[in-house]
């Protein structure tokens, strides 16, 4: 009998605690950070999808078409293609497309990159309506970027 | 042999009314509390304070799909699987949606590869998917963005909302 | 004669709007108070891109349940899974006839309103009952049979508080019930220590039964969600879940609205100045928001815990309370 | 029980069957910090279940049934891996069985909680543990009748 | 979802919980035989969410598995690849330097805390409490931040490389997590007072869920279940790895053996972590982060070898067995969870349905870590 009665007693004290909890949350600011209105920046080494990093002097992307990041790639996602530069020495990228459905965000790539010449990109509200959106044209993205 | 039909103009226009309604359903859009893998947990993430869904009027996540508007396939739908999601697809009430989330739920992801004899391919090879979020997981502002490409379509193009360029 | 017989018609008539537009109204805006509330708790804004504040928020919603597919699943009995959130609903409506909003404002001033306002709130229960039997669902199942055992453990110390009240003021008519409370809050029923001094405990116990009776966090069983997915309601889809999402907060209004007649004076007011409707709805909503409060700050109560309570604190603790109530007005 | 008297237990049980050739050690200390465990102890299949008593009653613990292919040999290994939870000390049994008839009784009488390593390992595996009280696919589909892990899978 | 006719003599029905459910935590399906709220059985079926890691580790190179860890249990995405690198590590004969190691811990508990917390989180949800979770996420947005500065993803880190770690924390980092411990540390009064001195939790975990720790032994669970049954079996004090004997710290055990004995330990493991955190913090050595002359495409010597970690499950290990070619040959990848959730069929017989629930909820499963 004793036992229940200090047990009410000492629940009820319990929930009482809990209510002053949230209530007093109730005052204080909010956490949220309103997405659309305000945007969050990334750390710097945030992982987004990989992008090709230009050379600041001629604007041109610093690939040198050494298939690294292919290879290094577990998922396979990166496919790129380069000919034979006018100049006779080395290769320049024609084509890199990455299917960014397949990617799994490990990084891999840019570390396997010798020349610096993929990086993350910050972006991080993708959203497309359509699937084949999802397969990127890096060379052309950075163009615009540029 | 056919015969051609005059439809004449309707008495009365429903466009407008379509236009209130869509707006209403982008706007109470349900989800359906159900985690398949890792994006579950940015999921929960994102309806938790920091990025709080429930500006949008979705927090109410919903455990009965009979009850749900839109349903978040966030994670791997493996081949075991694929028939419990085509089920919950269909016990929801029309009108529905399906946001798929992260890789997995567009492609299979990472799991996709010569060979694998688990996963299936995409959410879309079983249901019909409306938006795709990439990103392995995505952060939370992807999803937020993913319902606000959702309901982006269903106000037929019109955004209500600032565009974050980054 | 005439005259009178249509102006009785045209009272009723708008009596009945009115109560339904009120219904409504706190049906959505409550729902809309719960989830801001609910997220201010936590930490969040919830709902505020959806008009200002959020003020738009209940309207798209209700849109978006009207026009939502009616899923009927098969083998259920379709007469009863469609009464059942009729059932639910109505009775509550139904009772917001005899609560008496201010001294002139009340739909019906009965002499027997307290017991109307119990006997139409029982018919809840059957309603669930109903919709979780006829689902053809075994969660449903489960949760009717939790429903119907909860609803009759909270139904007696509720009474027994009742009675206990009754006993004090010697009425079942509310507007008489609220008018003996006038002149201040030391006059209300929840402090009247010289009649009871058992009565803030009694007011408690009855706080207590009305979350239970409504199936509110932390006693709901009927949708307990991590257990039965959504409970009796797990099969009903679009207006039907709307209906029975409506029914819910309606009987909180309905709870908060007897409480705040039997303990807190109704519309009279705390300092004896300027009673009026106002108080009314004042006290009313601050218990709706307690109800809301107690739902975001606690887990669910474990079933048998949840019978505990009721069999083995509430009743004896409500019958030491009426016998209390029988010796005080003896003695004194 | 000390691990020596453990191995010395378990040694007894290791003797050699004529046809299991395997490469492995019978019964070797093996160094913590480089193998991770303490004592790797190869014991003929269908005595498995002996090793299992001996390490139930010296209160080891079963942590996982792995099984491994090697198909170059045309055999199939089974490694119990076991933990002592007072100290830490980490036992490893190995058997080996053909590939061809890849059976060994189960020791799920003596550790309950080796039913799903056991079943998984079929799962992957194809590898019978005799006498399994229900050995069903336990990560892949219900009718599932492949064995993806071995090496000739897919192949 | 149907009547079952000819058990209704019997007066038992089946409940087909999952795999999609609520209190499931993702895509567990469990066949309940049930007697009114009673269970007869409670069988769980796996492989909802099976997603063939084992076979990956084997058509892959060793270094292209690393992402795979972080989606095991992505929830403490960093046990799983310290026990995979440390595995491949001990196997190869790579050492690791000693800021690396310094680093794996401090991000690990970290990621304790933060998988502690979740848990937390998702536990009260199960049991019907909504706003404890949303604290409990704000905490964890803190660690996610941080982790995420110096890894680059808030989930799936894949930051542990063989011979050390992707890149080096900064000082931002360092006074980052000192702020954090802090933090966290003023926070605990609060989550003792809201949700473990809470009568309603209380009522739903004393004395509920009831596993002995012979039971724990015999099913081989780990990591908090085995510690709330009161055996002090822990991985960093068994077999101490990486710079873990380094630091003071206890074994959180409690010999309540019910679902608060579980919460228990969890709860002061986050008080443990945080002392964790506070001594690397403050002892962290300067010098590489990486191992010099690890190949880039790794090829251990043929054999096999056996690590374990201590997650914030339990005990994971991974056993490689190698040809001495780029792929593994054989990767066995040990989950707590599947040995935590096997007992679950034997402890939960007779129990009701909510209190089972709680039973599941405390033994802390991620679904793809069963399932793999």
């Amino acid at each position: 009998m004793r036992n229940t009665i200090q047990e009410i007693i000492s629940g009820a004290y319990s929930l009482a605690v809990g209510m002053k909890i949230t209530i007093c949350n109730l005052f204080r600011p909010t956490v949220t950070l309103h997405y659309p209105h305000e945007s969050a920046t990334m750390p710097a080494r945030f992982r987004g999808h990989v992008e090709l990093a230009c050379d600041p002097e001629t604007g041109k992307p610093k690939c040198v078409v050494c298939m690294a990041c292919q290879r290094a790639c577990p998922s396979g996602c990166i496919s790129l293609d380069g000919q034979k530069s006018e100049s006779g020495k080395g290769k320049v990228l024609t084509a890199y497309s990455l299917d960014f459905s397949l990617c799994s965000l490990c990084g891999l790539c840019v570390e396997s990159c010798k020349f610096d010449a993929l990086r993350f990109s910050k972006q991080y509200n993708l959203a497309f309506t359509r699937r084949e959106e999802c397969t990127f044209n890096l060379l052309e993205r950075a163009q615009v970027k540029k | 042999m056919e015969k051609q039909v005059e439809v004449p103009p309707a008495l009365v226009q429903f466009a407008q009314l379509d236009k209130v309604l869509n707006l209403a359903r982008a706007n109470s859009l349900w989800p359906m509390t159900f985690g398949l893998a890792c994006c579950a947990i940015e999921m929960m993430a994102t309806g938790a304070s920091r990025f709080d869904m429930a500006r949008f009027g979705c927090e109410v996540f919903r455990p009965s799909p009979r009850q749900c508007d839109l349903m978040i396939v966030c994670g791997t739908i493996t081949r075991k699987m694929a028939p419990a999601v085509i089920t919950l697809y269909d016990q929801m009430p029309e009108p529905k949606w399906v946001l798929a989330m992260g890789n997995c739920a567009i492609s299979g992801g990472p799991f996709n590869f010569p060979g694998q004899y688990s996963v299936v391919e995409g959410a879309d090879k079983i249901l019909p998917v409306d938006v795709y979020v990439p990103g392995c997981p995505p952060r939370p502002e992807g999803l937020l963005e993913g319902i606000l490409k959702l309901e982006e379509k269903l106000c037929s193009g019109w955004r209500r909302w600032p565009v974050v360029e980054t | 004669m005439r005259m009178e017989f249509v102006l009785e018609i045209a009272r009723v008539v708008l009596y009945v709007v009115g109560i339904l537009a009120f219904v409504g109204f706190n049906a959505s805006y409550l729902v809309l108070l719960e989830r801001k509330g609910s997220a201010r708790f936590q930490l969040r804004h919830g709902p505020t891109e959806v008009g200002p504040f959020g003020l738009i928020q209940p309207v798209a919603d209700a849109v978006k349940l009207l026009c939502k597919q009616i899923l009927i699943p098969k083998n259920v009995d379709v007469i009863l899974f469609f009464m059942a959130p009729i059932l639910v609903l109505l009775p509550a409506i139904l009772c917001m006839v005899t609560i008496p909003f201010g001294a002139t404002i009340a739909a019906r001033n009965f002499n027997l309103g307290l017991l109307m306002v119990f006997a139409f709130a029982a018919f809840n229960v059957f309603g669930i009952l109903i919709g979780g039997w006829a689902s053809h669902n075994k969660y449903a199942n489960l949760a009717a049979a939790r429903v119907v055992a909860q609803n009759i453990a909270y139904e007696i110390p509720t009474l027994l508080i009742v009675v206990a009240v009754v006993m004090v003021t010697g009425t079942f008519n509310l507007q008489e019930i609220v008018a003996q409370q006038a002149g201040g809050f030391w006059r209300w029923n929840i402090l009247r220590l010289d009649l009871n001094p058992l009565q803030p405990v009694a007011f408690l116990m009855y706080f207590i039964c009305l979350l239970a009776e409504t199936n509110r966090a932390p006693f709901d069983m009927v949708e307990a969600e991590s257990e039965l997915v959504a409970g009796a309601y797990t099969e009903y889809s679009g207006m039907t879940f709307g209906v029975f999402f409506m029914a819910e907060y309606t009987n909180i209004v309905l709870g908060c609205c007897v409480a705040t007649v039997l303990f807190l004076g109704g519309w009279q007011c705390p300092f004896g100045l300027v009673p009026g409707p106002h108080w009314f709805l004042l006290k009313m909503y601050a218990l709706c928001f307690t109800v809301i409060w107690v739902r975001w700050s606690f887990p669910r109560v474990q079933f048998y815990n949840l019978l505990n309570l009721s069999w083995k604190i509430l009743i004896p603790v409500s019958l030491a309370n009426i016998i209390l109530t029988a010796l005080m007005l003896k003695v004194f | 029980m000390s691990l020596s008297a453990i191995k010395q237990k378990l040694a007894e049980i290791a003797v050699r069957s004529a046809d299991a050739a395997s490469p492995v050690p019978l019964a070797v200390d093996t160094a913590h910090a480089v193998r991770g465990t303490d004592l790797d102890v190869t014991v003929p299949p269908e005595r498995v279940t002996d090793a299992a008593r001996v390490l139930d009653e010296a209160a080891f613990m079963l942590e996982s049934i792995t099984g491994v292919d090697f198909i170059a040999e045309g055999q199939m290994e089974v490694v119990y891996d076991y933990t002592f939870t007072a100290s830490g000390e980490r036992v490893a049994i190995r058997a080996r069985v053909p590939r061809a008839k890849p059976e060994l009784p189960t020791v799920c009488g003596i550790h309950p909680g080796a039913n799903w390593h056991e079943r998984e390992t079929h799962d992957f595996f194809g590898i019978v543990f005799t006498g399994h009280p229900d050995l069903i696919p336990l990560l892949l589909p219900e009718d599932a009748d492949f064995h993806p892990l071995r090496k000739d899978y897919g192949a | 979802m149907s009547l079952d006719v000819q058990n209704l003599d019997r007066e038992t029905f089946v409940v087909n919980l999952g795999p999609q459910h609520p209190a499931t935590h993702g895509v567990l399906r469990i066949k309940l035989t049930m007697d009114g709220e009673y269970i007869v059985d409670a069988e769980p079926v796996l492989g909802y969410i099976h997603r063939m890691h084992e076979k990956m580790g084997e058509n892959r190179s060793y270094a292209k598995f690393l992402p795979n860890m972080g989606r095991m249990d992505y929830v403490a995405a960093l046990f799983n690849s310290h026990g995979y690198v440390a595995a491949v590590e001990r196997l190869a004969g790579i050492t690791v330097p000693e800021r690396a190691e310094f680093i794996r811990v401090i991000t690990c508990e970290l990621n304790r805390v933060a998988s502690h917390l979740l848990w937390l989180g998702a536990y009260l949800i199960d049991l019907g409490g909504f706003t404890p979770m949303l604290y409990a996420f704000d905490d964890r947005e803190m660690i996610l931040d941080l982790l995420e500065a110096v890894t680059g993803a808030r989930l799936t880190f894949c930051y542990f490389r063989f011979g050390g770690v992707a890149n080096d924390v900064d000082e931002n980092f360092v006074s980052g997590t000192r702020v954090f411990v802090a933090r966290m540390r003023s926070r605990m009064p609060m989550y003792e007072a809201f949700v473990s001195k809470n009568i309603i939790f209380r009522k739903r975990c004393e004395g509920i869920g009831v596993i002995s720790a012979e039971t724990c032994r015999r099913y081989g669970a780990t990591g908090p279940v085995i510690r709330g049954s009161g055996v002090a079996y822990d991985v960093r004090k068994a077999e101490p790895y990486s710079a873990y004997p380094r630091f003071q710290f206890n074994v959180a055990v409690s010999d309540l053996c019910d679902n608060m004995g579980r919460y228990r330990v969890r709860v002061d493991e986050i008080v443990e972590s945080l002392r964790i955190i506070e001594q690397a913090i403050d002892q962290l050595p300067g010098g590489p982060v990486m191992a010099e002359k690890v190949p880039r495409s790794l090829k251990p010597p043929k054999g096999d070898c056996y690590f374990n970690v201590e997650s914030a499950r339990g005990s994971f290990g991974v056993r490689v067995v190698s040809d001495a070619t780029e792929n593994a040959y054989r990767l066995k990848l040990r989950s707590p969870c599947l040995s935590n959730l096997h007992l679950f069929r034997e402890c939960s017989r007779g129990m009701l349905l909510p209190d089972a629930l709680a039973m599941l909820g405390s033994l802390d499963l991620v679904i793809p870590d069963i399932d793999r």
